[in-house]
């Protein structure tokens, strides 16, 4: 086991997945020369050279669709977004073709493209730089959407991503690209696509995060078990396909569960998550499903207003409380 | 009030007198409705041999040209009798354009085009019967009847298909062309599209970056003088052909009426591509003679209008032009055509026949990989 | 009461508005000199001339961003979509600017824009012309969804989206332009946003939807009272803000809940309302909430695939069956 | 494989020689690494008479570049204490292009920018204060702190503000020109965005519309050389200005590190966006002194390319003019300069013991009418 940042996890699934596939090429804002903006893609224009490691203009539409059409002809683009909040210029090429072009032509054509890039809040960069996109694009047909929340994880699913024939988003997280975790050296080291890992287990309630929440409810659960509460933690890893198998089985066991996401309350992970669970898992559930979201608002700037709006550990040990009927 | 806003026009006003309200001022301007329609560029070659087409090929073209306007006006009976629904945009008119294109172009090089797309499709690999079959939402159709009228496409024969978001398929030419350089292959693509997508973002944004990148790809304005019931000048400003300028762009302005004019033109751009990988902006003005899909009063254009492009029509041409110059009697065109009419309804019984896709087929095509969809279970109980 | 069809339901609202307000104008594809891709401007040309009633090129990205610049300086723009799915080319208007200004400047300005046009399938147009964006949009903080189902909501309803100083999705059908309603004539006859409307009394279960699948439930409810099921019909017209109250309120009443969607399943409206009722009236569920979704797959041309694919009414009476545990 | 990729480059490579590869054949093209950033078009006014402009606008000019590099100066040491966080785009070179155009513009005139704002807020409205407090997301904030560094605004003074999306402003630029036409006041718009914001799409798409709608708009791209780390002529091809071409729009190119010039041109532009409605397309060349943003590493230029834009830095430039040409005593200038320093240490002082925002200012500003949450109960259980 090797000790790697997530960017650096990421990084080597990438170069692994280009040096073993002549097809494999990455694109994206200031991706060759500046090494990437978050330094995901370092090195490698050194390795790869200019015509596989690719700095764009900003223009994420035109570039998403160059990405569509060059996986459409036999490539196998890893195309990065700054943000996914950029992604929303490009949401034409990934919703709109991306994601139906082989259905519309009755399969004569596939679309092995990955999009990839942070999602989510990354601290004090206001409304327009720190939303969840992981739900929004889970709703459309077609689409698999990653969003993992350690170093191993990442590296095992943007293998999984890249081999994939299909579009994938594949979503990071700014505020953790440094964080550091054991990754698994075995060689050619491939996490499957849609299998949640039980990140903790725990008799007495089952939690369900993705992402950076992962981190928040692990911090949570530090707090519960100090008061006889332990929480099993499910990552599911991959949005869609979601892996609910995994998680039913936990809430069978538990009956109770909070979910725990990163995106404003309507629509989102948890809200499909705590569907579900209330269908297929009626008769198990001692209370209602409860949800950890962002609140209905934009992000703000303030740090103090922006500590507020994140969702934090003291929510999920209230929900967990919630549904445990305690405090 | 009601005064001050006589004064101000926002988009330029259209071809009926009694709605124009007065151009005046600031949202005057180019005026004449034909402008932009009839406007065509000389022809630049006067026969087929300036042209550099053999007889055979005429015969080839002639063929095509009228498969694909007899294919049309079938489908377009058949789309009045019910048989099937959505939209149904017609190519005719317009044919001269795939026809000479197709020609100009290797088999391998990559054509990918908009919803207008049957003439595309019919020229590069759609066979009749899998168009008509597709039309009528069959699982013979090409795409499995899951396309429909505007997904006509025949990947193996590179033609990458028809695309219904105005402009969203300009970057994917891009795309195929970026591929086409990635692994050096030598092909060339062609992407075409309407007057209409001009103005979508997409298109300056694609522009930039295969001029930047040096992609081998020709993009193509089929301007057919409407985007809907809007008159290009009503929706784009300057003549369209130098929008190249603004990225130091190769470009041309084609007659598109004119077989003879678009096989010469394409065929030399298509060498110069092909030589120094740098992309082109080519205009190719044409004409539709129908209305835009099949519910189009067309009350944006005069009769008039119409019939200055139907005098024209590169269909009569190519046949006068055959007649005149005896490269074909008057009875092997007329054997043609009659091979031609039982072909188109040999599609239609095709089509007809051909069973609707199974069930399960709602579940196929979807992925290239191994298929999910979420909460399956529940739509199955 | 006149009769109206919905097209000529939304027009009246606009046009009332339009006489009212000098600074309500109207731009979109087609909306002045051709009347309308679908005819719900007609007329207005005539009447308002060229100032207030503008075609525009085939631009989304651009003119939305005109009407969200227009709205901030002082003008009530409607901006019209030739459908929704072609607005996913402007969602960076939408979701990035029109959402997110005037938090992000501290409330230094407004926003009062209505975006408006054709919602989900219209029949045999394929995967890119048949998308329900509701739920998408109602994701975001700061936006208003709207999707009446009936002329005379159509026509209350366009009046406040037009008079809200907010951002507004307002969202039609191209299937129903032509059906035909009682419409109140009152004057000046205003519908408030955010208000669900019981369609139907019944007994025995909820079930909630919009749009089209208002006239879907209705047909399921008309065969389910043959065998005595008398289903309460809830159409929230407004999709956010959501009347969860009228739908709990019902939901206590009979126990039991169907939710009827026009979306794929993930994330969609049927997602937050199952999840909702599942939180809020747990102890009073007799059976978990079920949904009626499309499926996770693409729209199909093919007319036999397109009917297997669009939710009908034999699946809502099947969903009905399940929450009461017969047939 | 490998011998072949060494042949195919797509986007034209950087300055540093040592990563560049041989750029040959079809990714040759330009190659002079300063191209874009240095080449500067001549200053058109010579003197400061000569651009029309007065002693005493003179003065407030120096006060307000001034101001902008004291301010920015001051920022960048609180960021680096850690006063606040997020992006801090400083606008440090520039300043010439903010205060050329505003003396340029009438005060009701509308002005919108992207993220790089600081300079443009402080000239059009936002108090030192204010701003400082905005940075550091305080409810005395000129956006009450919820905005902070990218979103810097002036509303009342017809500043509408910072936007981070790059390019996204661009088409509310045109929409705000557009309600000034609707509403016949006279009021000149203008939109700057960054040479990286001229691939985007909406570019394309406004300049499309307001050309045809003739919307009385100033486009102006603040040309600075780099797009994070990517030189001008790697992103964009051709010369910015001359993307106007495409769309037959009137387009001007300025010296943006020269005071004078930006005054005078920018006047006689919005003296033709006045009379005649018609929008520009403008590019001024300037330069940022400081990296993208405070992590920039910055290696994509050089030392002697920074150096050789500070030679003819703009506030040097004009405090040496006034002192040269007795416009102003060293004294007065010294007096100014203390004066600033003063105001914008008061800022820090203001910024800090301001407060945050209550808690409920969570929930404000959201709505301009009746506020909605959803699921907000949930929120404060
Ligand atoms: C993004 C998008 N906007 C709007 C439409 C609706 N629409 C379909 S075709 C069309 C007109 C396009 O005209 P043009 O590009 O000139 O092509 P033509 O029909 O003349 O071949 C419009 C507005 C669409 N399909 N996609
Ligand atoms: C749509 C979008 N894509 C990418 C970014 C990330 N980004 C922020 S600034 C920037 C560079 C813009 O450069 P330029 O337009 O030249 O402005 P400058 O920073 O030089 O003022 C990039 C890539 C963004 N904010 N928005
Ligand atoms: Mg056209
Ligand atoms: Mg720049």
């Amino acid at each position: 086991m090797a000790t790697l940042q997530f960017r650096e996890a990421i990084l080597a699934g990438i170069d692994e997945e280009m040096a073993r596939d002549e097809r494999v090429f990455i694109m994206g804002e200031e991706v060759a020369e500046y090494n990437g903006a978050y330094k995901v893609t370092e090195g490698l224009l050194e390795k790869y050279g200019f015509k596989r490691v690719i700095d764009t203009p900003i223009s994420e539409l035109g570039f998403a669709g160059i990405g569509v059409g060059a996986a459409m002809n036999g490539l196998r683009p890893i195309v990065e977004f700054m943000t996914f909040n950029f992604a929303v210029l490009a949401a034409d090429q990934i919703i709109n073709h991306a994601s139906k072009a082989r259905y519309m032509l009755g399969g004569q054509l596939s679309c092995p493209v990955v999009f990839r890039g942070p999602n989510a809040s990354a601290g004090q960069l206001g409304a327009t730089h720190s939303v969840a996109y992981d739900s929004m694009y889970a709703h459309f047909p077609g689409l698999t959407v990653i969003y993992p929340s350690e170093p191993d994880d990442a590296k095992g699913l943007i293998k999984s991503a890249i081999r994939s024939e299909d579009p994938v988003l594949f979503m990071e997280s700014e505020q953790m690209y440094g964080m550091k975790g054991e990754v698994s050296d075995a060689e050619d080291y491939i996490i499957p696509i849609g299998k949640a890992k039980v990140k903790r287990q725990g008799d007495d309630v089952t939690v369900v995060a993705t992402g950076k929440m992962v981190h928040v409810v692990k911090q949570a659960a530090v707090e519960l078990a100090k008061n006889g509460v332990e929480v099993e933690l499910i990552d599911p890893m991959t949005i869609k396909p979601l892996d609910m198998e995994t998680i039913l089985t936990s809430v069978k066991k538990t009956n109770r569960c909070v979910v725990v996401d990163e995106a404003h309350p309507f629509g989102g992970v948890a809200a499909e998550v705590g569907f579900l669970i209330q269908r297929e898992a009626f008769d198990y559930l001692d209370a209602p499903v409860q949800r950890v979201t962002l609140p209905d608002v934009n992000a703000p700037f303030s740090k103090k207003l922006f500590d507020l709006w994140f969702p934090d550990a003291k929510q999920v040990v209230e929900a967990v409380n919630a549904v445990t009927y305690r405090g | 009030m009601a005064t001050k806003h006589k004064d101000i026009i926002f988009a330029p006003v259209g071809i009926d007198p009694t709605k124009n309200g007065k151009a005046t001022g600031a949202a005057s301007g180019k005026q004449s409705p034909l402008e932009k329609s009839v406007d065509l560029p000389a022809p630049t070659a006067a026969n087929h041999k300036e042209a550099g087409l053999s007889k055979a090929q005429l015969h080839t073209m002639y063929e095509q040209i009228y498969l694909q306007r007899r294919f049309e006006e079938r489908a377009m009976q058949m789309y009045q009798k019910g048989k099937f629904g959505g939209f149904l945009h017609l190519y005719i008119g317009q044919e001269a354009v795939s026809t000479g294109t197709v020609h100009a172009l290797n088999d391998d090089d990559d054509i990918i085009t908009a919803y207008r797309d049957h003439g595309w499709g019919l020229v590069r690999g759609v066979t009749p019967n899998e168009g008509m079959a597709e039309l009528f939402g069959k699982a013979t159709g090409c795409s499995k009847g899951k396309g429909g009228s505007m997904h006509f496409a025949s990947v193996e024969n590179h033609f990458w298909g028809g695309y219904g978001i105005v402009g969203g398929h300009i970057p994917i030419g891009g795309g195929i062309a970026f591929a086409n350089k990635y692994q050096q292959n030598g092909r060339v693509t062609t992407c075409f599209f309407g007057d209409g997508a001009v103005d979508q973002g997409a298109l300056h944004e694609t522009l930039n970056i295969c001029q930047l990148w040096k992609l081998p790809c020709i993009f193509v304005v089929e301007n057919n003088g409407y985007s809907m019931g809007t008159a290009a000048r009503r929706h784009t400003v300057n003549e369209i052909h130098e929008r190249a300028k603004g990225y130091g762009m190769k470009s041309a302005i084609i007659n598109g009426m004119d077989l003879f004019s678009v096989y010469k033109e394409m065929k030399a751009i298509a060498d110069d591509v092909r030589k120094t990988s740098e992309p082109w902006f080519v205009e190719i003005r044409t004409y539709r003679y129908r209305g835009h899909s099949m519910s189009d009063p067309q009350k944006y254009r005069t009769k008039e209008e119409l019939a200055e492009y139907q005098k024209i029509d590169p269909l009569e041409k190519l046949r006068g032009y055959l007649l005149e110059n005896k490269l074909m009697t008057e009875k092997a065109v007329k054997d043609l055509e009659a091979k031609i009419d039982q072909q188109v309804l040999d599609a239609i019984d095709f089509a007809e026949e051909s069973p609707f896709p199974e069930n399960e087929a709602l579940f196929e095509d979807m992925y290239a990989g191994e298929p999910y969809f979420h909460d399956k279970g529940n739509f199955e109980s």
